[in-house]
């Protein structure tokens, strides 16, 4: 028991993300639509994020603000450098789902359709094999 | 405007008139605070880009077209980046090589050397927010409807 | 004060930047003019590059702070010897498939234009930043600029390179997400992001099991991103079907930049100290064994002359690995430490690039892209399919080539440490390479239709325009002369250098 | 002995790579482009002569380039062996030249251009392997030799014809595989891969097993040899054009491999050495073994060709027999085999291309009545035919003469009967030739009854070089200046 409250319950942000992480991965391995397959790789990021994060949080901290009363009163703030960190890396996930789904788009202009066997299935069609 | 869609709501678009200023001029102050406190070019960027996203929802996509062409997004991202890198080069040039790429303190605004940190910092959060909207708005036109490549985000 | 070199590293990102937004408004002018400023921008940064390289070899490594702050707070640049090298060797190959794509993208995508060589100057602008970069944090946000560059170069021939990239475009998502988890377990025990402060505090963690963990996260999310075998199901149909200056890039350049930051992750922040004792890079080389014998043997199975080089690029990227493999244990100069791997990433550029070249001219002149379609245009196309022969003989390791030399040096570094399998497995992936790329050689020089041969048959000419043979006759020739320059060991004191630098060879 | 320093070995192969060059560019100038093979291979000739003198004085020629290992440098080292298997390439190469021309206009052959420049290509390979001073800087050169041959192989371009080229690449590359395994386990053993006479390979250096696996290996290296498992490439590269054929079995192809094996056992191995391990017997009667059972392959050929392909193979054996012998007296008679092997086997082959052109005749059978009708290139051919049986007055006779004292020397009367055996074999498959040619009436000879039938050789580009390489196959059978020059150089290489 006490194993399981300093291993799980003590440590329960990284269970989560990891959690998160793997519903992310599972969707973007068993689902044959893309864009689910998209949004399984955004939940995968964002468990990532998440794991950041949580990283940078301090019991009871705020904001890290530098004003004159903090100053005086040496309130504990938390770590921003997670943040930023994750704030770029979100524009980076951004971009990625703007070109993901542009690409679907456009798949789904090629092929009316945006079910990953159907597209093999057409190429197969035409000629072409993919893995 | 001119042409009546009888998809669109009267209400929907009355309340989005009246939020369209203050959304951009949310996102304006989201940009000016980038330097002291929390925001900064990119948030105040997507703000200013959803901006015209929420015009498009109420209206339609040729009127939001409209209001921001292709062409002016494209010289409004390249006009950020270069604002961006150029105060970045500015301070090498204003201090003939001494300093380094983005040591906004060499470059003359003022003569105190953190209040030209302070100023350079804001330009580059300008410049970046020019551009995170142009492309947002971009991205969101392209998915929209174009049959083009969106450009890849540059970092924010 | 600053000398002028010193800005270098940082402006030749910016300049790409530049340059890259630049071309997108003059898109809007003159789509003409697209194509200049790229190649313009990217002489001058393969001249800073080689400035920046003549700077290191003499005076030391750059470390340029960017806005002033002081590491581990602000991002530091820093340039020395390895990445000087890997920075070269990357703008040459870029410069060179810029040229090319003037009159490739004019053909196959007239409309993309300005676009294409917008995203192209992102992707050097990505490429240039792992290069340069002394932040770890830092070069996870330009692998992804590369890779986002990557995944929209590759989608502009459309069809079915829409659904290669998108199957890329998800792997590589999940390989920089691994990466970037590493970041956040190297971040959570010591608190900093600067490689060199990494670097100094990480040995009281060795131990740590959160180290290890990153280091197996930065493994195997760059492995995802360099296509080392099993983890390279992408690479084939994004290297196949991207249009072939894109390829030459993929192919020659972008997954050896991603080896790059292994090695950079490996032994700037790791150090060489962390991995005595642990398996890590025995593991790495019989990986890459595989990687050699299957990428060979999936080579032979094509049909399509792009596959077949993208196959043979994975197995490629095995040669590579397994030299990474062997440098730690192989310490005898002049093969020890890195300079087999390093070699050979300039080895590959050279060959993988020209090869691919040509392929995108055959499929420029006659929409050549099945092997068989090649019977026969060894004549039509004499300087081209000329070029192929030499850069196929390299592939081969027939000296005095710089397949040759590659060869030769893992194959000593594999004596060293007395992995006799490895010699064996070099010996018959060379065998392999033959049997496949001779069969597209017999086919252009050698095979004619039934009932014709004897008969000198008089063939047009057909070559593609001259900016496209350059960039080709360029490679190709370079295929020799750098093989014969390996030989002479005129380049191996930079090598020296990376391998001191990373304490691989000697002061042990 | 002295060593001096000198840009000689450069120049001779500068000679056929400008060539090669020059013939490229002027492909659509028939006349110039055989003036630059003609111009080349004369000027590589005598560059190579030129360094006679200075053999002859007891120095080196050694032309060192750059290091390209410790240890290991790019470097031409031309002893009197290296100078020896040089000479009888670069001179037959003038001959095969002219005689090329002729053969190829008779014939109207396509992709001239292209068999000009790998021919060229193919003698820089060769000569490069005879004046390489170490097993790398060989190792470059064969291999540079292995793939110009290839589209002289495959220069017919018929469905055989690749298949062939495709067999001759498999085997010969493959063996460039091995090749380069064991020299660079030579290197990684001994720190160098200079070649040395009585070895590099001292004791202690490497267990008795490694050095003999690393034997082995060099055997398969040198595959060009075309020891009897493994030399079905040989014959099937028998399509290739005549001059071709001349090139591979009598200068370039196969009398590198001899010559890397010789290499091998004199130079890296030593002959202590190789008589410690007891290699010598190992390899001698595996040559025996190929000089026997290829000589009745031969036997069994119709195919003019292949049946001297055959002949080739057996009479290989006999220079790597004579070296595994491990005597002053075999290695002797095998250097001694590496030219005179050379002009009589270039002889034959001229001979049959010339029958070829002459008539379309291929094979043996249809050679009936022919030596009336082409009385030079049957005399040429029998004077060939007589120094591969080892008889008198042609030069085979010395080089046999010299393995069969090799043999004595050894003590091994199995050998020694070998060797005799074998000799008879070549009797026994040549002599019918020369019977059918001389004593058989033709097939179409009745229906022109009476009178003489009119003489009608090849062409006199053709003929002149196979009178001549005949003429030299006599001649040095004799004691004449050359004859002495020879058998120095090779008593030179021998030591003692």
């Amino acid at each position: 028991m006490e194993w399981f409250v300093a291993k799980v319950f003590a440590k329960y942000n990284y269970w989560i993300s990891i959690l998160i992480m793997l519903i992310g991965f599972y969707a973007i391995i068993a689902k044959e639509n893309l864009i689910k397959k998209i949004i399984g790789l955004n939940i995968f990021q964002t468990a990532i994020f998440l794991f950041f994060i949580s990283l940078g949080a301090v019991k009871g901290g705020t904001a890290p603000i530098v004003s004159e009363e903090m100053v005086k009163k040496g309130y504990p703030y938390v770590n921003p450098l997670p943040h930023v960190l994750i704030l770029t890396a979100i524009v980076v996930s951004v971009a990625t789902t703007a070109v993901a789904l542009s690409l679907i788009i456009r798949m789904y202009r090629q092929y009316g359709t945006i079910e990953e066997g159907e597209i093999i299935e057409k190429l197969k069609e035409e000629g072409i094999e993919v893995k | 405007m001119t042409h009546p869609n009888p998809d669109r709501n009267i209400i929907v678009e009355t309340v989005c008139r009246v939020m369209i200023p203050f959304v951009q001029l949310f996102a304006l102050y989201v940009i000016i605070h980038g330097a002291g406190g929390p925001g900064g070019g990119f948030q105040g960027g997507v703000v200013l880009g959803s901006s015209f996203i929420l015009y498009i929802v109420a209206y339609d996509l040729k009127g939001g077209k409209g209001r921001l062409p292709e062409s002016s997004r494209t010289y409004f991202s390249a006009l950020g980046l270069y604002i961006y890198a150029g105060i970045g080069l500015l301070a090498m040039i204003f201090s003939r090589g001494a300093a380094q790429f983005l040591n906004y303190g060499f470059i003359p605004f003022t003569s105190h050397f953190t209040e030209n940190r302070a100023l350079g910092m804001d330009f580059v959060e300008i410049g970046i927010g020019i551009t995170v909207m142009a492309v947002t708005a971009s991205i969101f036109f392209d998915l929209a409807e174009k049959d083009e490549e969106p450009d890849t985000d540059p970092k924010g | 004060m600053l000398s002028p070199v010193e800005h270098f590293p940082l402006l030749v990102v910016v300049l790409s930047l530049f340059s890259a937004f630049s071309i997108f408004l003059a898109g809007w002018v003159n789509r003409r003019s697209c194509v200049f400023i790229s190649i313009g921008t990217l002489i001058v940064q393969f001249s800073m590059a080689i400035a920046i390289l003549h700077r290191v070899l003499t005076k030391g490594p750059i470390r340029y702070r960017l806005g002033g702050w002081v590491p581990p707070w602000g991002i530091e640049y820093v340039m020395d010897a390895f990445n000087g090298y890997i920075l070269v060797v990357l703008l040459f190959l870029a410069t060179v498939c810029a040229i090319y794509s003037k009159r490739n993208i004019e053909h196959e995508l007239p409309e993309k234009r300005a676009s294409f060589h917008t995203i192209y100057q992102l992707l050097i602008t990505g490429l240039c930043g792992i290069t340069v970069t002394g932040d770890i944090f830092n070069m996870y946000v330009f692998i992804e600029i590369t890779s986002l560059s990557a995944y929209a170069l590759i989608a502009s021939r459309g069809k079915i390179a829409l659904k290669a990239s998108f199957t890329y475009l998800v792997l590589g998502s999940i390989g920089a997400c691994f990466f970037l988890l590493g970041i956040g377990f190297l971040y959570a025990v010591t608190g900093s992001l600067n490689m060199e402060d990494l670097s100094l505090l990480l040995p009281p963690f060795y131990g740590s099991r959160a180290v290890r963990a990153a280091l197996v996260f930065f493994l195997v999310g760059l492995s995802i991103k360099m296509a080392l075998f099993p983890l390279h199901t992408w690479l084939p149909d994004a290297h196949a079907f991207a249009p072939s200056e894109v390829s030459a890039m993929l192919s020659g350049i972008i997954i050896e930049v991603s080896t790059y930051a292994f090695l950079r992750v490996a032994f700037s922040v790791f150090t060489v100290d962390f991995f005595k004792g642990l398996p890590v890079f025995e593991i790495v080389s019989w990986v890459s064994a595989g990687a050699i014998l299957f990428g060979s043997i999936w080579a032979m199975a094509q049909t399509n002359l792009k596959r077949m080089l993208a196959y043979s690029s994975v197995a490629n990227m095995g040669y590579i690995m397994l030299a990474v493999g062997l440098a730690t244990t192989a310490t005898r100069p002049p093969w020890g430490g890195l300079t087999p791997a390093a070699m050979h990433i300039l080895n590959h550029a050279l060959m993988k690039g020209c090869l691919f070249l040509i392929a995108g001219a055959y499929i420029y002149k006659g929409n050549l892209w099945e092997i068989r379609d090649l019977q026969g245009w060894g004549r039509r196309m004499p300087y081209t399919s000329a070029a192929f022969v030499i850069a196929a003989l390299s592939m081969i390791g027939v000296p005095p080539s710089v397949g040759f030399v590659s060869k030769l040096y893992i194959i000593l570094a594999s004596l060293e440490t007395k992995q006799f399998v490895f010699v064996g497995v070099l010996l018959l992936s060379s065998l392999l390479n033959l049997i496949y790329f001779w069969r597209v050689i017999e086919l252009l020089y050698m095979k004619v239709h039934e009932g014709e041969h004897g008969h000198v048959v008089a063939v047009p000419r057909e070559e593609v325009p001259w900016s496209m043979l350059l960039p080709i006759l360029i490679l190709s020739s370079l295929c020799i002369l750098v093989g014969l320059l390996w030989l002479t060991k005129i380049p191996i004191p930079i090598l020296d250098e990376v391998n001191a630098m990373f304490r691989l060879t000697g002061g042990r | 002995m002295g060593a001096g320093p000198s840009s000689l070995p450069m120049w001779a192969l500068l000679g056929p790579a400008l060539g090669s060059v020059l013939i490229l560019l002027s492909s659509k100038r028939p006349n110039l482009r055989e003036f630059w093979t003609l111009g080349a291979s004369l000027f590589q000739f005598s560059i190579v002569a030129s360094m006679v003198p200075v053999l002859l004085r007891g120095e080196e020629v050694v032309s060192r380039l750059f290091t390209m290992f410790p240890g290991i440098d790019f470097e031409f080292r031309v002893d009197a062996f290296g100078l020896l298997f040089a000479l009888t390439a670069s001179f037959l190469w003038i001959l095969v030249s002219i005689y090329s021309i002729g053969y190829m206009r008779a014939l109207k052959e396509h992709g001239q251009t292209r068999f000009y420049f790998c021919f060229a290509l193919a003698i820089l390979g060769a000569v490069g392997v005879a004046l390489s001073g170490n097993l790398v800087t060989m190792y470059v050169f064969y291999e540079i030799l292995t793939v110009s041959t290839y589209p002289l192989v495959a220069h017919e371009q018929s469905a055989e014809a690749l298949f062939a080229g495709r067999k001759y690449l498999a085997y010969l590359l493959t063996a460039g595989c091995f090749l380069l395994a064991a020299i660079a386990m030579t290197y990684w053993i001994s720190g160098t891969t200079d070649f040395q006479r009585g070895g590099i390979f001292k004791t202690g250096m490497a267990s008795s097993l490694l050095l003999v696996t690393l034997f082995v290996l060099f055997v398969l290296g040198f595959m060009k040899a075309a020891y009897m498992p493994f030399h079905s490439w040989l014959p099937s590269a028998m399509v290739a054009p005549t001059p071709v054929s001349a090139l591979l079995h009598a200068v370039a192809v196969v009398k590198a491999g001899v010559f890397g094996v010789v290499r091998t056992v004199h130079y890296i191995y030593g002959v202590d050495l190789m008589g410690q391990l007891g290699l010598g017997g190992f390899l001698a009667l595996f040559a025996g073994f190929t000089m026997i059972v290829a000589s009745l392959f031969a036997i069994a050929q119709d195919n003019l060709k292949r049946r001297l392909a055959y002949s080739t193979i057996s009479q290989l054996s006999y220079i790597v027999f004579g070296v595994a012998l491990l005597g002053p007296m075999g290695i002797t008679g095998a250097m001694l085999h590496i030219p005179f092997h050379g002009f009589m086997k270039i002889t034959l082959f001229l001979c049959a291309g010339s029958i070829l052109v002459a008539t379309g005749k291929k094979n043996v059978s249809e050679l009936g009545g022919i030596g009336r009708t082409m009385p030079v290139t049957m005399l040429a051919f029998m004077v060939g035919a007589f120094g591969m049986c080892g008889l008198p007055p042609a030069c085979g006779f010395v080089s046999k003469w010299y393995l069969g004292l090799g043999t004595l020397e050894a003590g091994n009367l199995l050998f020694l009967a070998i060797l005799l055996i074998s000799s008879l074999l070549d009797v026994v498959y040549f002599f019918p030739i020369l019977y059918v040619a001389f004593f058989e009436r033709s097939s179409g000879e009745e229906s022109t009854p009476g009178g003489r039938k009119r003489v009608k050789e090849a062409p006199l580009t053709m003929v002149i070089p196979l009178g001549l390489t005949a003429l030299g196959s006599i001649l040095f059978c004799f004691p004449n200046p050359l004859t002495e020059m020879v058998l120095k150089l090779v008593r030179m290489a021998v030591g003692g």
